[in-house]
Order: structure tokens, then C-alpha cells, then sequence
């Protein structure tokens, strides 16, 4: 497909769907608010997966039927969900101490913006309302991977990847890897690695909307997703 | 052994001007509904609350928010209505936003004599700007302080006659450790049993950290009703 | 009832009921290992109090009977017990959180030496085997009154109540009364104050077995118990 | 998800001379009785023993002692033993006494993330000695670091294939800090059920604390039989 003819939700499917891959079978995942929670709907049958929620549940199941809905029983993005079998809910002090205490695999959250250094911005614009961190704060320096998903350029069509972040910060040093609508890149000891182009982008797009420098990883592959 | 109130007004009504309170829930899931809607009624002022969020415009936190009788809130994720935002721009509200893992943890050591902990969240960011870095096995970290509260109002499924407090499912979240960080916790059960009936090793809430309680119908008024179709 | 008669166990039941005189009913009461245990023995009828177990039990009922013994139900102090109504389980987490956080009303432990500041030995005598401190130092910054039993003097008859602990302490500051075989001290801001003395003894002999000066409360009682 | 052994001795195979590990357990109730015969048979040595007491003469850790297996004890109550004793007089054992509240709140901190915090407990003591004390609010804290473990070896009454644990009275103990605060948590339980079995608002241990589970039958030794006649 042309990326010009793309519309938003096509694209956020195709980024959920690349993030998916990310998760490995027997896997404790925090998916964030927005887009990420979306990359539950993709997880290919066969895998086991365990989700967290940080407002206390271990084992997030689908959505409810109608007939199934209980008051009681939310995600951190305030919807209602099921729980899995072999599900446990716990208070707040418990969901955060499992998440602090890196116990989680993996978390993938949205971004407003990245740096070289794996800097990550995604909860406050100056000048606009501040409505809180929530739990992304403690998210970042919890899992032992944190995968950030996002836009590759704003919508002026800026870099968000960039030398440093512009935004306030969420966390310092904590991404390991960015999926974007055009690209994966991983963030190392001394820099950005290209390591995947998607369906419709070339290498060199990629390194055009990007701000830092990106090493292209000697594995690169094109057209993945 | 416990004062068990039939009215909520009066479980409430020494609740005065300028008190610090812990209001428990997540979004509006697991919210003392009833225990608010009398502080509403009570005309109370000058309130700091402590509570993850603040609640709808016309739910919850929400209603004290609309009736001005909150000078300061501390949580993580607040403002999702109009009246709170006017009121934070307008100087009325002071706001201070925690990392949610560090408000809950700070809450839990109110209550555990802990006067303060060392917590990666923040590092790097505006909270951190104020704050204390000390290095640990070469990481840094902020150090956090505990939270107490005057009163601490929370919602359980079912408590017995003695505090001992269960919660159901999701509507645990920040209700325990508030109960614990309380001079004086007031309970808000769905169901009121006598001492006995829960098993020793289902109690979440022991019933120490709870004063007072009293029984109520809640509407668990549903944010965001996420439902999918019959395959 | 002469001093010199008393074997050793009727003076521990003496204390021990005197002791019982500190819980008000409805409040939460931790009583140390030893003789402090033996004061629920004497808990009067009608009196409501919930005994904390810092191993984790809110709530410690009667020494099972033959046929009720659980393995699994033990004091602090590794007798099995059985559980009132109303009790519940919990962590050594959660139990001392519940200690340091001064929720219990009242602690009742053991002393080999007081100071005339509060401050408390307890737990070692150098060039003896150190078996550890256990619970005792959370415990004396926790309970919102903490009372010590003891014998007044030690077995060369010399006081135990001190200007200075010459033991390593438990705690400093913590004790707010003494209660002993001869009399009942409370420690307050600038000193002892000698409140109650044990039938069988004078104020006098008391003054004499005690190394700081005491002051004699002006609602002194003497053969209270 | 879990790996689940039919084999004790295969579940603490990969202990290894010099590794930490934590022993869930107070006094001999709660102990992981067959985790640690298992490691008896083993004879790895230079075990560094983080666990609340160090068991009798010929039960529970006493045994590993008594095989010279620990090279250091971290405890708040221990020595119930002759051997323990001379070990420590004759400086073939190492200990470290830690007050009990501060011993279960180290591990607690250890698997959760906070690398330190401050309690009241030992300051005016030896064990303050080499310590750091802060003020807050005008009273003193001692700092205190986080405990974790290579291994760590709980017992619970319930564990489900997923992991989730649920422990039975006072024998839950330092079971679940400890479940949380090791790298490898290897769980003896009682009764091994079908994942869905235990109510996820009854689980003390979340099932994410757990890597390994096997189930054995104890022989729940007691230390201090103490009974009431008939009336």
C-alpha cells in the first residue's frame, strides 16, 4: 500500500501489529494508554502472554460481552476487561512494586518524543494542561525492555526522534527500541541502529526524518511490515 | 469494637475545614461514592486531597472539585474535566502531580512508619528538579517522603463488624494502603458482616487500620464501557 | 503475702497481672516473648482485646486444644496458638508495617535494663552468644505506649532501673513504663516518677533498689497489687 | 509457563557453590522442608542464608549448618542451636543481625525496586554503629538498603500452574517478600492445582514472583507444642 493513501487508523494497525512481534510467548507485558492498548487485539493464537495492568491486575483477559461488564473490573486506561484464568488482582503499592522491581518483560508505551540516548518525552506539552504522569514514570525504569511506539514525524513533519528531547522528560536513558510508521530503530551504547525500514519507506527517508545520526544495522531489512 | 455508622453525614461530619484527606479508587472504580457525596453535603473547605484522580464533572472527586471545597490535590492523573483545569489556570487549585508507583508507595510508607524511600521514577524529569539524587550500586534515584492523611476514605466489597476489609477485583487499587495511612480510616462497604464470617487468609484490610464503617449502595458508574460482540 | 516467700513464678504472675491492668479494652496489644506472653493468661472477662503476633496473625486466641493444634498457627514466640474471631493473616511485611506505623495501642515486653531516659536493653549481654534482637527494636518504635516488665533488681541485687544502660541498647527513648516486681515507674520528660508500689515493699526500699533519683508521683498508691 | 518439577533435588540443581539465597520460614512453620533437604543432598557450599531464623539442630536450615553448607547467616533471630554457636565462636560462620521488621522490609524493598529507606528501628543501637542516620519530622532513621537473592525457596499451602500462591495462616510469614526478591524463585507447595482454581482475589503471590513450582508433602515439624485441657 502507498503510504500517501494510508489513513490514521491504518497506520496505527500497522504499527500495533509490528509491536506484537515484540512480545514473546510466556511474557508478562504492560501495554500503556492509547495505541498500545491496541496491540492486545493483534497477539497471534498460540502465544501466551500475561498482561499487567498497573492499576492492580495480572492476566488481562478480552473485552467483556455486554452481559459480562463488571464495574469492578478495569484497565489502567479506565475500560472494562476481563480477566484471564490464572488472573490476581492486588492494590496499587503491589502492582508497582512488580513493576519497579523488574519483574515485567517487556512494556510498550507511546511517545511524544526520543532522543539519541534513549531519552523519552510522552506526558506534558508546556503551555498546555497538565493532566499527569500516571504510571508511566515508574513504567520506564520497570520493565526490562521498554519498547516506545509511535509517530516517526509530528504533524508539521519534524523529526520526534531527535538529538534531545524538547518536551520534558518521563525518563532519562530508558528506551531500548522505537517502532514507528516507517521504521524500527534500537537504541545502544553510542547511538541509534536502523534496523528495520517499513512497507513503503526507503533507508534513506527513514535517515531524512530522522534528527540523529542512525548506524543502518548490518542486518537491515526493508518492506517488513 | 468499631463505631458503625447508619448515616453517612454523620460518619463524615468531623471532617473540618482545612483536613487532609485519602480518597481510594482508580478512575471512578472503587470510590467511596457515598462518603463523598456527604462531604459534599457537609460544605467542608479548604480540603487537601490525596487520590490518584479527581474523579468526572459529575462524579466522584468531581462534585467537590465543582463545589470549591478543594484548595489542593495531589495525584497522578487528574484534570479530566473543564472545572479543573479553570480552577488550576485561576490559581483556586493547587495541584502536585506524583508519579503513580510513587504515590502509592509514598501512601504505603505513611502508613508503615517508613518517613521516606529511594525510587528510580522521576529521575531526569521535572520532579526530579526539586528533589534528592543519591546513587545506589551506580543508579540514581529520588528520594520520596510518605503521605499521612487526617482521614482516610476508602471502599471495600465487604468489611465485618471488627474493619477487616476484602475488596473485589480491580476495586482494590489504592483503598489498602490508604486504610493503613489514615489517623482516622471511615470504610464505605457494599456489604456489612459480622465478625466471622470472613476466612482470616482472605482479609486484605486488617481491622486495625479501620475506625469506622458503614454500609451503602454504590452506582459504580462506569467510565469507559469497553465491550465486545458476541462472536 | 511477705516478699521473701514469694517463689519465682508467683512474682511473675504478680507482674504479669499488673500488667493486665495496662490494656484497655478494644485495643490492639503485642506482648513480647516470655513472661509478657503470660499476661493474656490474666486478660479480664468482658475486656476486648485483639493480641498481634509480629509473625503475622491480628487476632491470637486461646493455646489450641489437643485436637485443634494447626502446625501452621504459631506465636512470635513459636507456641502453636488458634485464632479469635475476627483475625487475620498477613506478611512479616505487612506485620511490622502495621507495627512501625503505630497502629497497635500497646507493647508489653521483657527489659534487663531501663534508663532513667527510656531507654531500653533487651536483647544482648556482650561475651554471651548473640541470638539476635528478633522483633524488639521495631517493636519499641512502634506501639503508641510501651510498657516493661521486669524483676527491680538483678540476682546480686543490684537495680536494673539505671542512669545509663550499660547494655547494648534495643532502643533509645522508647519506654513510657516500668512495671516490676516492687513498684510501677513512668518515665516522662525530665525523669522517673514512682506511681505505684507492690504490696510487700515501701517507697523507701524502692527509692534504695533504684539508681536514679525517682520522684514520687502525688497520687502515689502503695499495695496496689 | 512455569517449570514444574516432580524432582527436588532437579529444582535446586543449579544452586551453586557461593550463591544467596532466601529461605522462606518462621521458626520451623513456612519452611520449604524438601527444597532444603534437597539442598542438603546437594553439598553446595558457601551458601550466603537470608531467612528469618536458622532452624533447629536436625531440622530445616540447622541441617545445612550442620553440613557446614552456609558460609554467612542473615537473620533477626537465630542460635537456637549448639552447632550454630560454635560455628559463629569459631569464625567458620558469619552473621548479620538485622532487626526483624527491618529484615522482612529489606526484602520487601529488594522485589520492588527501592534500593533504600528509612526506618526508626536500631537507630541509639549497635546495629546503628556503622549506619546512616537522617532526621525527619525531628525524629531519627537509620538507612537501610535492599536484600535480594540468587535463589529464593518459599513454601506455600496452594500453588496453580501459572504460579500463583496462596499461603496458609502464619505460614505465610516471609514467603511472599522473599517470593518477589529472587531472581529464581523455586515454590514447595503443599497442594499443586489447575491454573483457575484459586479465586485471583485470594492470591497472595502473584504468579510473576514464581519460576519453578513443585509439590511435596511436609512433615511440619513443631517447635513449641503448647495446648489447653478440655474445660
Amino acid at each position: 500500500m502507498a503510504k500517501k493513501q494510508m489513513d490514521k487508523a491504518t497506520i496505527r494497525e500497522r504499527i500495533a501489529r509490528r509491536a506484537e512481534k515484540e512480545i514473546v510467548s510466556g511474557s508478562y507485558v504492560n501495554l500503556g494508554i492509547g495505541m498500545p492498548t491496541m496491540v492486545a487485539n493483534y497477539i497471534q493464537d498460540g502465544k501466551q502472554v500475561v498482561l499487567q495492568s498497573e492499576n492492580g491486575l495480572l492476566g488481562i483477559g478480552k473485552s467483556p460481552l455486554k452481559k459480562e461488564v463488571d464495574p469492578d473490573l478495569i484497565n489502567a486506561g479506565k475500560e472494562t476487561v476481563t480477566a484471564q484464568k490464572g488472573a490476581s488482582y492486588f492494590s496499587n503499592a503491589e502492582s508497582f512494586a512488580m513493576i519497579r522491581g523488574e519483574h515485567l518483560d517487556l512494556a510498550i508505551l507511546g511517545g511524544m518524543e526520543v532522543s539519541v540516548t534513549g531519552d523519552l518525552a510522552n506526558w506534558m506539552i508546556p503551555g498546555k494542561m497538565i493532566k499527569g504522569m500516571g504510571g508511566a514514570m515508574d513504567i520506564v525504569h520497570g520493565a526490562k525492555k521498554i519498547v516506545i511506539i509511535m509517530d516517526h514525524v509530528n504533524k508539521h513533519g519534524e523529526p520526534k526522534i531527535l538529538n534531545k528531547c524538547n518536551l520534558p522528560l518521563t525518563g532519562k536513558s530508558v528506551v531500548n527500541r522505537i517502532i514507528t510508521d516507517r521504521a524500527v530503530i534500537d537504541v545502544v551504547e553510542d547511538g541509534l541502529i536502523l534496523i528495520e525500514v517499513a512497507e513503503g519507506w526507503t533507508i534513506d527517508e527513514v535517515i531524512q526524518s530522522t534528527e540523529p545520526k542512525l548506524k543502518i544495522s548490518e542486518d537491515i531489512r526493508t518492506g517488513t511490515y | 469494637m468499631k463505631m458503625i455508622y447508619t448515616s453517612f453525614d454523620d460518619a463524615v461530619s468531623d471532617i473540618n475545614d482545612g483536613s487532609t484527606i485519602m480518597v481510594g479508587g482508580f478512575g471512578l472504580v472503587g470510590i467511596p461514592e457515598n462518603l463523598i457525596l456527604a462531604l459534599v453535603d457537609s460544605e467542608v473547605k479548604h480540603l487537601t486531597v490525596i487520590s490518584n484522580n479527581c474523579g468526572v464533572d459529575d462524579w466522584g472527586l468531581g462534585l467537590l472539585l465543582k463545589n470549591k471545597q478543594i484548595d489542593k490535590m495531589i495525584g497522578s492523573y487528574v484534570g479530566e474535566n473543564k472545572e479543573f483545569e479553570r480552577q488550576v489556570l485561576s490559581g483556586e487549585l493547587e495541584v502536585e502531580l506524583t508519579p503513580q508507583g510513587t504515590l502509592a508507595e509514598r501512601i504505603r510508607a505513611g502508613g508503615s512508619g517508613i518517613p521516606a524511600f529511594y525510587t528510580p521514577a522521576g529521575v531526569g524529569t521535572p520532579i526530579a528538579e526539586s528533589g534528592e539524587i543519591r546513587e545506589f550500586d551506580n543508579r540514581e534515584y529520588l528520594l520520596q517522603t510518605a503521605l499521612k492523611a487526617d482521614f482516610s476514605l476508602v471502599r471495600a466489597a465487604v468489611g465485618d463488624q471488627d474493619g477487616n476489609l476484602v475488596y473485589n477485583k480491580t476495586a482494590q487499587n489504592f483503598n489498602p494502603m490508604m486504610a493503613a495511612a489514615g489517623k482516622v480510616t471511615i470504610a464505605e462497604v457494599e456489604q456489612l458482616v459480622e465478625t466471622g464470617t470472613i476466612d482470616p487468609n482472605h482479609v486484605h484490610t486488617p481491622g486495625i487500620y479501620v475506625q469506622r464503617l458503614i454500609e451503602g449502595k454504590q452506582e459504580k458508574r462506569i467510565e469507559r464501557l469497553t465491550i465486545r460482540d458476541e462472536a
